[in-house]
């Protein structure tokens, strides 16, 4: 397409939507709406409005989230067969080795907290799992050399934990229903939301951010290490 | 503030579609889409927003705070654009193994 | 719609079908003829089961058409037809030619009906067949039966499939297809005088092709052209008279059109290729054949003992406006020639001597015609005098029974029109009287083909062929065609920005 | 029976998610997983159909967590949702029955469950981000199944799909991000109420995004053309199931949205008077006043030309499929865009007419194809597996999607044709009308094709060719089955538009 034409098209479709948007309705003309901030520390005991958002209210989103990612690890692991990286035959220097093997203990109990402490913190799973990832991919990186391939986890136990992850998901929601009669149903079930601030408060919550912390960790691992070793 | 913020999501939607229609490489194309896709972010966030008010990280009901809504669907938007950018670059580097080449123009397996 | 219109609409068309002089007239005579028809091609080469079923199904539903109540029974019988004939045309040696020509405006004709039904029901909102012609989206009905009765600009779909099918085929095919497209303005549409002058104009331009025709279904098929002008006319006419009268005519163009391709059947197997000026002296090795051909050649010219005779008078005597009356004489006129010429050829002109090029028989048959005489069919017909077998003779002495019998029709039809279909006017009788009205254009007809005849022809070849439109809309089909294609080619930079092109257009209109 | 009730939408998701895993640890017992997969997808689509059971409740809301739709998410199960879910769960079941077991490998089963899981989530849910959440699931598994055969075709074409489909999520979730800054609501249900009764510019404008977003997952004119080059390199069968089902969720939630959001659907023209010109130009402005309907009728009426015409000049089958697909989606959009009763009425009996007829032409190709690669037209023969029968349910076929009467097909197009014109877009019904006589032409040649020919080669049987004949049989019988009970469905189409339209106030 030539650069004019395109230049054109988005020009009229920004001019456009900036009209469209100078219109917005007013606070007056619309309802309010809901903000869940005021009603989340009541309702499940997170002291972080946005994980009890992601993680109860909802909860189904996030569900799906976590498919979209368990799916593209799957086709990505798929479509990229271990194969052979040419760029990988470089050996790094020993400071690297040991600065990595140094570091990833750290970045793990960090990622570990960020998971932990999602519902009372500003974090979360997603967030806990993005750091939990990014050592399995610098160990992956760093100790990948010359067509042979290290893990810190191996291919398959990373595919083993994001569908024992999955369940587990499935199986918080199924016991919301059984105890709620609502899929992934949290203070409903009548377990206790404990002191708000506290570790184990929040029902479900924190158990849903590990989980989905493992499922993004151990997802975002597999994509990346795939794509990496391509 | 706010205004700017709106301006730049829209600019940088402009930008990224821009992209999209002249840029012949594959992987510019990804690239455009993670434009897209923190134009949109930002206008979410964006939505977040109400002045004087705090982060939601709730310890009691006597502040304002802004939307945490917006933010969880920003998290969940950012994950399924991470998806979508690994599935991409995973298509792109079997084309490249396949076809030898990185160029959308040269995809024209179905013209035949 | 309500949920329960659908198959109650056919049900209560079967439970109580309508039941009026007219219908009942079209869809006796479709049935008898096709039955003799059948009888006629049985009397040849075997036809695949499947074709026989096809075959079936087009006269069934044809038959059925007129019984109909409702819109959507009429349309559902409608499609009938058509499938039918398609089937028939699949078993043809080349249906793909045909077909793509066939189908599409066959097709065209059942959508715009089914768009007018719709516009229709929208304003009304019954389905049921109107009293009064529908009330709205009659011109598409319009344009929808014109195609399905042949009328001239898209006449193409008839004249090029019967041409170029086994010559038996056609027989068949000739009864429903155009008739239906005819029955249908009948009860679809309520006319005027502007109908009654297309109707005649039709009825001029077709003979006025016919005539320029060398080979004989091609002659056969411009003649159907003419006819159904005829008719139109007569059913487009507010008057009842009138409308009883193009009835009338084509139930009588049924037997005697019919007729008419049996005796060319039955001389394309004598004579093995179709050019009229080539096949001499068929009179005198086929006497009864000739007698026949004149009968059916009479009856189309309206001659008075015959019941072409009784139609058209009917049909020009209660039209309301002049010029579509002077413009059915002229082409009665131009029936007579041409049919003067058929037979005079045909029939009554010397066999040339030897030598002279009357033995040369497919090569004869070049151009568009080439597909006129199927290899397949040329062994099948009658009394082909190489040929000596006594089946062979068995058969063509059956299809001649068959002929004769519809040529006494045309006869019985004629002298007992009004007993055979009371709506027409209580003296449209044969008479004594009628001979010396009738017998005026065909004699003018007989006088202008001794006379000027031979300086005609080469006028008559040098008008416009339908390749004249053709042409253009074919190239600028494809030119857009094209243009689509290339626009489809795989580019995806090119799809994105449609995309976006599509949201500034919607955003435009729906915001501004 | 209500309990039982309450869960089904759940349910309907939850268990196919969980499929994963479960196949998963099947594979890694060792085990064929092939036949528990199949199994379980018959399950599935059984339990969608379940909701047709007598005594189960008309609507079901299945509030996730236990939140009101206002604060949380619920799953509705209403008519729409279980007129469509048996929709989704039987075709995606023959596609899935009729893969071919040398390319169903890896993840190929869990991909197919996490379709249908997707595809029923957009169809049970009543919020729109969720929607964008179940969309984005099931266009990824889409997209990897697209390119499943991991060949340069495949490959090529599952890159399209990707970067049209990935803009079509952006613009949908640029639409959400504005209809929520305009109306503070996700939920369908709710875009009603809060939302003034004159919607602003901007309401309007983030109403289109959303619309043009899931146009163009459908595949309507101007938003189309990448859905020849996606369905080409597919699979048969998962562009069976992508062409049936897939295309049938994303419908339903474009009639969520034109039913709930501001200036949606409901168009009525009023007769105009005076010439030619006076009319035509009157009509013209009541088109552009009528907001988004009408320019949904006009984009209709672009799909049903360009998509018939472009399908004129393909060779290859799979192409020629997905522009007729075009073409019919453009007809199902005019039928929604009058949104009269009986006319949404007729949109949804063709949607759903249209899936059965478009999956089993699909699942046509692997019978009468030589290998995966040659759906060519001109080599094509009438299959493996008695040719006479799959050589006439094949012409049946296309006489639905012709529109033809003893099929399916015709019954649908009638009711649009005769809707659309009463609510006043005469032109969107000539233009359905004229369609099937262009489709014909181009459905006659595939006939012909298929037909006239005998095969030359010795004969291959196989397993799958029988699978394949057998979900393509019960297509052929669905559309032939469905046009004798087309008052019984036109019955229940006419009660779910009822219940549609009312429920979107």
């Amino acid at each position: 397409m030539k650069r004019t034409t395109a230049a054109l098209i988005v020009t009229v479709l920004v001019v456009l939507a900036g009209f469209a948007a100078s219109e917005l309705p007013s606070e007056a003309e619309r309802a309010e709406p809901v903000n869940h901030a005021i009603r989340s520390l009541a309702d499940t005991g997170a002291v972080n409005a946005v994980s009890a958002v992601l993680f109860d209210y909802r909860a189904f989103d996030t569900l799906g989230e976590a498919t979209v990612i368990i799916t593209t690890a799957m086709i990505v692991a798929f479509l990229a067969p271990q194969a052979r990286a040419s760029m990988l035959s470089v050996r790094m220097s020993g400071i690297v080795l040991y600065g990595v093997v140094l570091l990833l203990p750290f970045i793990a109990v960090f990622g570990l907290a960020i998971m932990l402490y999602g519902h009372i913190s500003p974090g979360g799973g997603f967030t806990g799992g993005v750091v939990l990832s990014t050592s399995a991919v610098l160990y992956a990186v760093v100790y990948s050399a010359g067509g042979q391939q290290s893990y810190v986890l191996a291919p398959a136990t990373n595919k083993m934990i994001e569908n024992v992850a999955m369940t587990a998901f499935l199986a918080v929601g199924f016991f919301g229903m059984a105890a709620s009669g609502a899929f992934l149903a949290n203070a409903a079930t009548g377990i206790g939301l404990g002191t708000p601030g506290s570790l184990l408060s929040a029902g479900t919550i924190p158990l849903l951010n590990v989980i989905s912390g493992l499922k993004v960790g151990v997802g975002l691992a597999i994509i990346i290490i795939s794509l990496f070793l391509e | 503030m706010e205004a700017i913020l709106a301006t730049t999501a829209f600019a940088l939607t402009a930008i990224g579609l821009y992209g999209l229609l002249t840029c012949r490489h594959m992987i510019r194309l990804v690239l455009c889409f993670n434009i897209l896709e923190a134009a949109v972010l930002l206008a979410i966030v964006l939505l977040a927003y109400r002045p004087e008010a705090l982060a939601p990280l709730v310890r009691d009901g006597e502040h304002a705070y802004v939307f945490p809504l917006p933010h969880a669907l920003a998290v969940t938007a950012i994950v399924i654009g991470a998806s979508l950018t690994a599935l991409m670059l995973a298509f792109i580097v079997r084309i490249y193994k396949s076809r030898g080449t990185v160029y959308i123009d040269e995809l024209k397996e179905w013209r035949r | 719609m309500s949920s329960a219109q659908f198959s109650n609409a056919v049900a209560a068309t079967v439970r109580s079908p309508l039941l009026d002089s007219g219908g009942l007239l079209v869809a006796a005579t479709i049935a008898a003829f096709s039955l003799l028809a059948f009888a006629f091609v049985a009397a040849g080469v075997r036809r695949r089961f499947w074709w026989w079923v096809a075959a079936s199904v087009h006269v069934a539903a044809g038959v059925l058409l007129p019984f109909t109540r409702d819109l959507l029974s009429f349309f559902v019988l409608w499609e009938m037809v058509t499938l039918g004939a398609v089937g028939v045309l699949a078993f043809e040696p080349d249906a793909r030619r045909l077909l793509r020509l066939y189908l599409p405006l066959q097709l065209l004709a059942a959508a715009l009906l089914m768009s007018a039904f719709g516009a229709h029901y929208g304003v009304s909102g019954s389905l049921l067949l109107p009293v009064q012609g529908l009330e709205a989206g009659a011109g598409v009905a319009l344009a929808a039966l014109s195609i399905k009765a042949a009328v001239i600009p898209v006449h193409l779909w008839m004249t090029r499939t019967y041409t170029a099918v086994r010559p038996e085929t056609a027989v068949v095919l000739s009864a429903v297809a155009t008739k239906i497209g005819v029955f249908g303005m009948y009860r679809l549409i309520s006319g005027g005088p502007t109908l009654e002058i297309a109707g005649g104009a039709v009825a001029v331009v077709g003979v006025i092709y016919a005539l320029r025709q060398k080979q004989l279904r091609h002659f056969l098929a411009f003649h159907i052209v003419s006819q159904v002008g005829y008719m139109i006319a007569g059913v487009g006419s507010t008057v009842a008279f009138a409308g009883a009268g193009g009835l009338f005519h084509l139930a009588n163009n049924v037997v005697y059109k019919g007729l008419l391709f049996m005796v060319v059947v039955m001389l394309i197997s004598r004579f093995g290729h179709s050019n009229i000026y080539r096949m001499n002296g068929a009179g005198r090795s086929m006497p009864v054949l000739a007698v026949v051909a004149v009968v059916a050649s009479a009856s189309i010219s309206g001659l008075p003992p015959f019941n072409g005779y009784v139609s058209k008078t009917v049909i020009e005597q209660f039209l309301s406006s002049p010029v579509a009356v002077a413009l059915l004489r002229i082409a009665g006129v131009g029936t007579a020639i041409s049919f003067t010429k058929f037979l005079w050829y045909c029939f009554f002109k010397r066999a040339e001597p030897r030598g002279a090029g009357r033995e040369d028989t497919c090569d004869e048959i070049v151009g568009d015609n080439a597909h006129s005489v199927p290899a397949r069919s040329r062994p099948a017909g009658g009394g082909v005098a190489v040929d000596g077998r006594p089946a062979a003779h068995a058969s063509a002495r059956r299809r001649i029974a068959i002929a004769v019998i519809l040529s006494l029709a045309c006869v019985v039809m004629g002298l007992a029109a009004v007993a055979i279909f009371p709506a027409l006017p209580a003296d449209a009788a044969v008479t004594l009287e009628s001979f010396r009205f009738g017998l005026v254009p065909p004699a003018i007809g007989v006088l202008l083909f001794a006379l000027a005849y031979s300086r005609l022809r080469p006028a008559l070849e040098r008008l416009p062929s339908a390749t004249l439109y053709t042409r253009p809309l074919s190239t600028g089909a494809t030119r857009l065609l094209r243009a689509l294609q290339e626009q489809h080619s795989g580019d995806v930079r090119r799809y994105l920005g449609w995309i976006l092109m599509g949201l500034i257009v919607i955003w435009a209109v729906v915001i501004l | 029976m209500t309990v039982f009730a309450g869960h089904l939408p759940v349910f309907l998701i939850a268990l196919p998610l969980l499929a994963v895993p479960l196949l998963y640890l099947i594979d890694r017992l060792g085990a064929n997983s092939r036949n528990v997969a199949l199994l379980f997808y018959a399950l599935m689509a059984l339990a969608a159909g379940v909701p047709w059971l007598p005594g189960f409740p008309a609507e079901v809301v299945a509030e996730i967590g236990g939140w009101p739709a206002d604060i949380g998410i619920e799953l509705r199960l209403d008519a729409l949702a279980r007129l469509f879910l048996p929709v989704v769960g039987v075709i995606g079941l023959l596609g899935t029955v009729a893969a071919d077991p040398g390319e169903a490998t890896g993840p190929f089963y869990p991909l197919s469950f996490l379709l249908l899981a997707g595809s029923n989530g957009l169809i049970l849910t009543n919020d729109l981000f969720n929607a964008y959440v179940f969309l984005e699931i099931t266009s990824i598994s889409s997209y990897a199944l697209v390119g499943f055969r991991r060949d340069t075709r495949g490959f090529e074409s599952g890159f399209k799909y990707i970067v049209v489909g990935s803009l079509a999520s952006v613009l949908l979730l640029w639409g959400i991000a504005g209809l929520y800054a305009v109306s503070g609501t996700l939920a369908f249900s709710r875009f009603a109420a809060a939302l003034p009764a004159v919607p602003g510019r901007a309401a309007v404008a983030a109403a289109v995004l959303v619309v043009v977003g899931l146009l163009t997952k459908l595949g309507i004119a101007p938003f189309h053309a990448w859905k020849a080059d996606a369905l080409a390199g597919a699979p048969r069968s998962v562009a069976a199931t992508l062409a049936g089902a897939t295309v049938s969720a994303y419908f339903v939630v474009l009639v969520r949205v034109l039913t709930t959001v501001p200036g949606g659907i409901g168009f009525g023209l009023r007769p105009a008077t005076g010439g030619f010109f006076m009319r035509l130009s009157a009509y013209v402005s009541e088109f552009v006043a009528a907001g988004i309907p009408g320019m949904l009728i006009l984009l209709s009426g672009a799909s049903i030309i360009v998509g018939h015409l472009t399908a004129l000049r393909q060779t290859r089958l799979s192409r020629l499929l997905a522009y007729s697909s075009v073409a019919h989606f453009g007809y199902i959009i005019a039928g929604v865009a009058v949104g009269t009763v009986p006319a949404l009425a007729g949109a949804f009996l063709h949607a759903v007419h249209h899936a059965f007829m478009k999956a089993g032409l699909f699942l046509f190709i692997p019978l009468a194809a030589d290998s995966a690669e040659r759906d060519r037209i001109t080599s094509l023969t009438c299959g493996r597996t008695a040719p006479a029968l799959v050589g006439s349910a094949m012409i049946f076929l296309t006489m639905g999607m012709v529109g033809i009467p003893p099929a399916a097909g015709f019954a649908s197009k009638w009711i649009l044709v005769l809707e659309t014109a009463r609510a006043g877009a005469p032109f969107a019904a000539i233009l359905i009308a004229l369609g099937g006589a262009i489709a014909l032409v181009y459905y006659l040649r595939l006939s012909l094709a298929a037909v006239g020919r005998t095969r030359s080669s010795s004969p291959r049987r196989s397993p799958a060719d029988v699978r394949v004949f057998a979900a393509f049989l019960v297509c052929a019988g669905y559309v032939f089955v469905a046009f004798w009970a087309t008052d019984l469905l036109a019955g229940i189409a006419i009660s779910v538009a009822e219940t549609t339209l009312g429920g979107g106030g």
